[in-house]
């Protein structure tokens, strides 16, 4: 479909524009390791995502990517709890129980979903879920953070809230991080760092301070 | 109860029938639509429940040396019972099934709301189209269906016993008297009008996103099961009496 | 002209109007703008008899509709045409029909006038010439929207009702949609009544806005007036533009 | 044409062997076992239980009118009738009730788990749906279809003495005497088989079908009546081919 390289240094927030369409997702889908790009490499820092002749993902640097959906995938059949406790649980089985549903909590509280600890997710509003997925990304303390469209189908106070809540969860968190938007007005309050996804090419839109 | 509400929606779809002629042509993309896409499905349907009822009743009455009758007992058992009951549990799903998931996506994208907007009743637009096409296929179908059973059954039989087909055939004018044959119509007709119903009753009540659209499909499968089978046992009765009473055999 | 006057409706346990009561003068464009889930789109269904109030009354222009009949809604329909969030296409038909679905009964030749006219409305005109043998699923998302709003024109309504026009698309195409709103209010002289959470292209296009909040007005006025309104939930909807 | 072909089946016997795999090394946990039994038992035993009856006075009815034909005396009718059920219509019929109810549950809600992007996030935490969501409910399919299957029989043993005893004037003696000396465990153990051979189907064929859906309302639609569909003809064949192998040694 296209044929990018881009080449991102440290910690930091990169904005990934463009017209609904053109593909954004499907780049942060290949840039995350959801889906394996046809041809090219990726790599980060000095080791490749896709691992030759194996058909999934490096496993060492997966387990230090985090991954936030735009329809906020949360497991249908497990409590708010539950759905920061499992992936937590996969990735770092060696945490005892105790102490990792205190993080969860902690977490929980962290997102402003302290009260929802038991509810299922199909019982949240829209901005609420997109917290808990918020959470469960960034539970896993992942040095690549990606994100797909965070503030899509939410009208703008609950959107406002998400974005400032993003900038809170990241600014203690060095991560380097690629948001995906078609929202000018919260491009510029994530970062100065703004790219232009056109059919074929990515470009640098804008990368002076944010006014 | 479900079959309350279902038999006033048959009334609805019934009070709007003569509205069917403005609509042929949507009647006749579904009817060629359904046919071609279950036409497969009968095929296989027919052809291994007639070589399995075979199979069983040549083990059956193996004991007995009653293999030359074999031929007209399978057919007639085939017809008369088993038969109509299988192939439209097989249809329920590839007729039924497809239907009422396709009215349902469109009552979650709101094609029903947008339609009735505009001045148009969703029922004589939508439904009415596909409920008779549905149940004409679903009839004819099954009658196909229950033809190739027979040759289902016959080419089983000739395999495994080495009956020879024109041997099954003599004995089938035997036994499949017209008795049979009406039974097997019958319920061939009331089992594509049920699966119609059913189909158009679940689509068009679907609710709840795109879940709703999976959970409108399986109520159709079992709804449509639980009526086949329930009608099957009402006409069996209701038809035996009348032909005790005709002093038919 | 519509008001609606004290209107309450609930789903289930769940009150999703809560005493609505509003004005709408004819040939005005109505922004209601409030958050996700508080009655907006609600609101409008019940102008075209999709849904039924508890209570409270609803007029459009001297009836009073809120205990309407399906049968008595037929000329409510003509007079209100409603434009779904969801494009509303039925797929399986092709364009001229999805078009022609308000004017069935109109003879062919003046259906052919009355097409490339509403075409001309959303911008759409040159797709004309195909529309026998194109499917909606050949159009793109936005270009499926302007179709619909076409098919809500054809029959010439005289109040127009958008659900959220906007919602699903990107910036020009959001853009596009709010300027052939204002367009076809002005040129046409129809009432349009808009439900959006697009702040931006809301103050640029409606003559008036209500802020709806928990099933209620809890604002209205010009664009100027809300600018400068005290309202502290309309002060947070503009956050982003004073930027 | 030959590639749709093989490839559907390389991904079913995928799943079967990937969900068998788990199972084998005990990775899923018996809870979760449990819980799905009692989903795939608890809530298709009433309509089970209702059709196989049905099917049972039907069948009742139906050969007493071909016996009087054939061979006069009727006194074997009941064994007859019990013997074509319990080899064949009790295991169809509640296997395809519970490819309809289950079956069509487990396409809908993996194609809205698709859909909803969740088995992507399963397999970025390196976890297969299959293993997690699958391999439970395979044994649960089994177990239950089997036990259905069994219940469903001697249910349809009282429906039809009451009909054999009360429509065709049988006195209760001769019934279950006809019953002893025709049903051998023979019959019983192509029941259990046939059970068993669909159960396994039908989680698998329902899981690929709701993992191949296609995106939006239609596609979870299409994935369900695929299930539907696909069980319904992959049982009629398998019970064909069972049917047939065991005729050849009896």
């Amino acid at each position: 479909m296209f044929n990018v390289d881009l080449d991102w240094k440290g910690p930091g927030i990169k904005v990934l524009m463009g017209e609904s369409g053109v593909g954004k997702s499907t780049l942060l889908k290949s840039l995350g390791g959801v889906w394996k790009p046809q041809s090219g490499k990726l790599i980060f820092g000095e080791e490749r995502l896709w691992l030759r002749g194996r058909f999934n993902q490096n496993p060492k640097l997966l387990a230090r990517m985090g991954f936030c959906f735009q329809n906020n995938a949360l497991f249908n059949s497990m409590t708010c709890l539950e759905n920061l406790c499992f992936p937590h649980r996969q990735r770092f089985a060696e945490v005892a129980e105790g102490k990792r549903l205190n993080l969860a909590m902690e977490w929980l509280e962290k997102v402003g979903l302290g009260h929802t600890r038991d509810l299922l997710p199909h019982e949240l509003s829209g901005g609420m879920q997109k917290r808990l997925s918020l959470a469960r990304t960034l539970i896993l303390q992942p040095d690549y953070l990606f994100f797909d469209d965070p503030t899509a189908g939410l009208d703008p106070i609950t959107s406002r809230q998400i974005a400032k809540l993003l900038i809170s969860l990241l600014d203690n968190h060095p991560a380097l991080s690629v948001i995906v938007t078609n929202d000018q007005d919260r491009a510029k309050e994530w970062s100065h760092e703004i790219y232009e996804l056109e059919n074929g090419g990515l470009h640098l839109k804008s990368s002076e301070a944010n006014s | 109860m479900i079959a309350a509400q279902q038999f006033q929606f048959l009334t609805q779809i019934v009070k709007r029938m003569p509205l069917l002629w403005r609509e042929r042509r949507e009647f006749q993309l579904q009817f060629a639509d359904v046919a071609i896409r279950s036409l497969s499905t009968t095929i296989t349907a027919g052809i291994f429940t007639g070589a399995v009822l075979a199979l069983q009743f040549h083990l059956q009455l193996k004991d007995f040396g009653a293999e030359s009758v074999l031929g007209g007992l399978n057919t007639s058992g085939t017809i008369r019972e088993v038969g109509p009951i299988l192939i439209a549990f097989m249809l329920a799903g590839k007729v039924g099934a497809y239907t009422s998931a396709e009215l349902g996506s469109m009552k979650v994208t709101d094609q029903i709301q947008a339609v009735r907007c505009l001045g148009i009743d969703p029922i004589t637009f939508f439904v009415l189209p596909r409920f008779c096409a549905v149940a004409l296929t679903a009839v004819l179908l099954l009658v196909f269906g229950l033809v190739i059973s027979v040759l289902g059954g016959m080419v089983a039989v000739w395999g495994i016993a080495d009956i020879h087909p024109d041997q099954y055939l003599l004995t089938i004018s035997r036994f499949a008297s017209n008795t049979s044959l009406i039974l097997a119509t019958t319920k061939s007709v009331v089992f594509g009008i049920l699966m119609g119903l059913i189909c158009c009753y679940n689509g068009y009540q679907t609710e709840g996103g795109t879940f709703g659209v999976g959970e409108s499909v399986r109520k159709t499968a079992v709804q449509s099961m639980v009526a086949i089978v329930i009608a099957d046992f009402a006409i069996t009765s209701i038809l035996e009496t009348v032909f005790r009473w005709l002093g038919w055999s | 002209m519509i008001r609606f006057k004290d209107v309450k409706k609930s789903f289930g346990t769940k009150e999703v109007l809560r005493g609505m009561s509003v004005e709408i003068k004819t040939g005005e464009v109505f922004f209601v703008l409030g958050c996700s889930g508080t009655g907006k789109s609600v609101m409008l269904k019940h102008l075209v008899g999709l849904l039924e109030p508890d209570s409270g009354e609803i007029w459009v222009d001297d009836d009073e509709i809120s205990r309407f009949t399906e049968a008595q809604f037929e000329n409510i329909r003509k007079k209100c045409g409603l434009v779904f969030q969801l494009p509303a296409l039925v797929d399986s038909r092709n364009l001229y029909e999805n078009l022609t679905l308000g004017i069935r009964q109109m003879p062919f030749a003046q259906q052919q006038i009355v097409i490339p006219k509403a075409l001309q409305d959303v911008g759409m005109e040159k797709i004309f010439p195909e529309i026998f043998d194109r499917y909606p699923p050949s159009l793109s998302y936005g270009e499926q929207k302007r179709l619909a709003l076409a098919r809500t024109l054809l029959p010439d309504p005289e109040i127009l009702l958008y659900d959220e026009p906007t919602t699903g698309l990107d910036n020009k195409n959001a853009l596009l949609i709010h300027d052939l709103i204002k367009s076809i209010s002005k040129h046409r002289n129809k009432t349009s009544i808009v439900v959006s959470h697009d702040m931006r292209n809301a103050l640029a296009t409606a003559d008036r806005l209500a802020v709806v909040d928990a099933g209620r007005v809890i604002d209205l006025g010009t664009p100027d007036e809300i600018m400068a309104s005290k309202v502290e939930l309309t002060r947070s909807f503009l956050e982003d533009l004073r930027e | 044409m030959f590639h749709k072909i093989i490839n559907p089946l390389f991904e079913n016997f995928n799943i079967l062997f990937r969900s068998l795999s788990v199972l084998a090394k005990f990775q899923t946990s018996a809870k979760d076992i449990w819980k799905q039994c009692y989903e795939f038992g608890n809530r298709t035993f009433g309509i089970v239980a209702l059709c196989v009856t049905f099917m049972g006075v039907i069948l009742i009815t139906e050969y007493s009118f071909h016996m009087k034909l054939v061979i006069g005396n009727d006194s074997m009718i009941p064994a007859f009738a019990m013997i074509m059920l319990a080899r064949e219509l009790a295991p169809i019929v509640t296997a395809l009730l519970i490819t309809s109810k289950m079956g069509a549950s487990i396409a809908a809600e993996l194609a809205a788990m698709k859909n909803s992007e969740q088995i992507d996030a399963y397999r970025l935490l390196g976890l297969n749906i299959v293993d997690l969501y699958v391999a439970p409910r395979l044994i649960a399919s089994v177990f239950a279809n089997v036990c259905l299957t069994v219940v469903a029989l001697a249910i349809t043993v009282i429906g039809a003495w009451a009909s054999a005893v009360y429509f065709l004037n049988f006195s209760t003696g001769p019934f279950f005497h006809s019953l002893v000396v025709f049903l051998s465990p023979f019959d019983f153990i192509l029941m259990v088989t046939k059970s068993a051979s669909f159960a396994i189907v039908i989680p698998i064929i329902s899981a690929y079908c709701g993992l191949e859906a296609k995106h939006g309302a239609e596609g979870v639609g299409e994935a369900t009546t695929n299930a539907v569909v696909g069980n319904s003809i992959t049982i009629i064949i398998i019970d064909f081919i069972i049917t047939f192998l065991f005729s050849k040694f009896y």
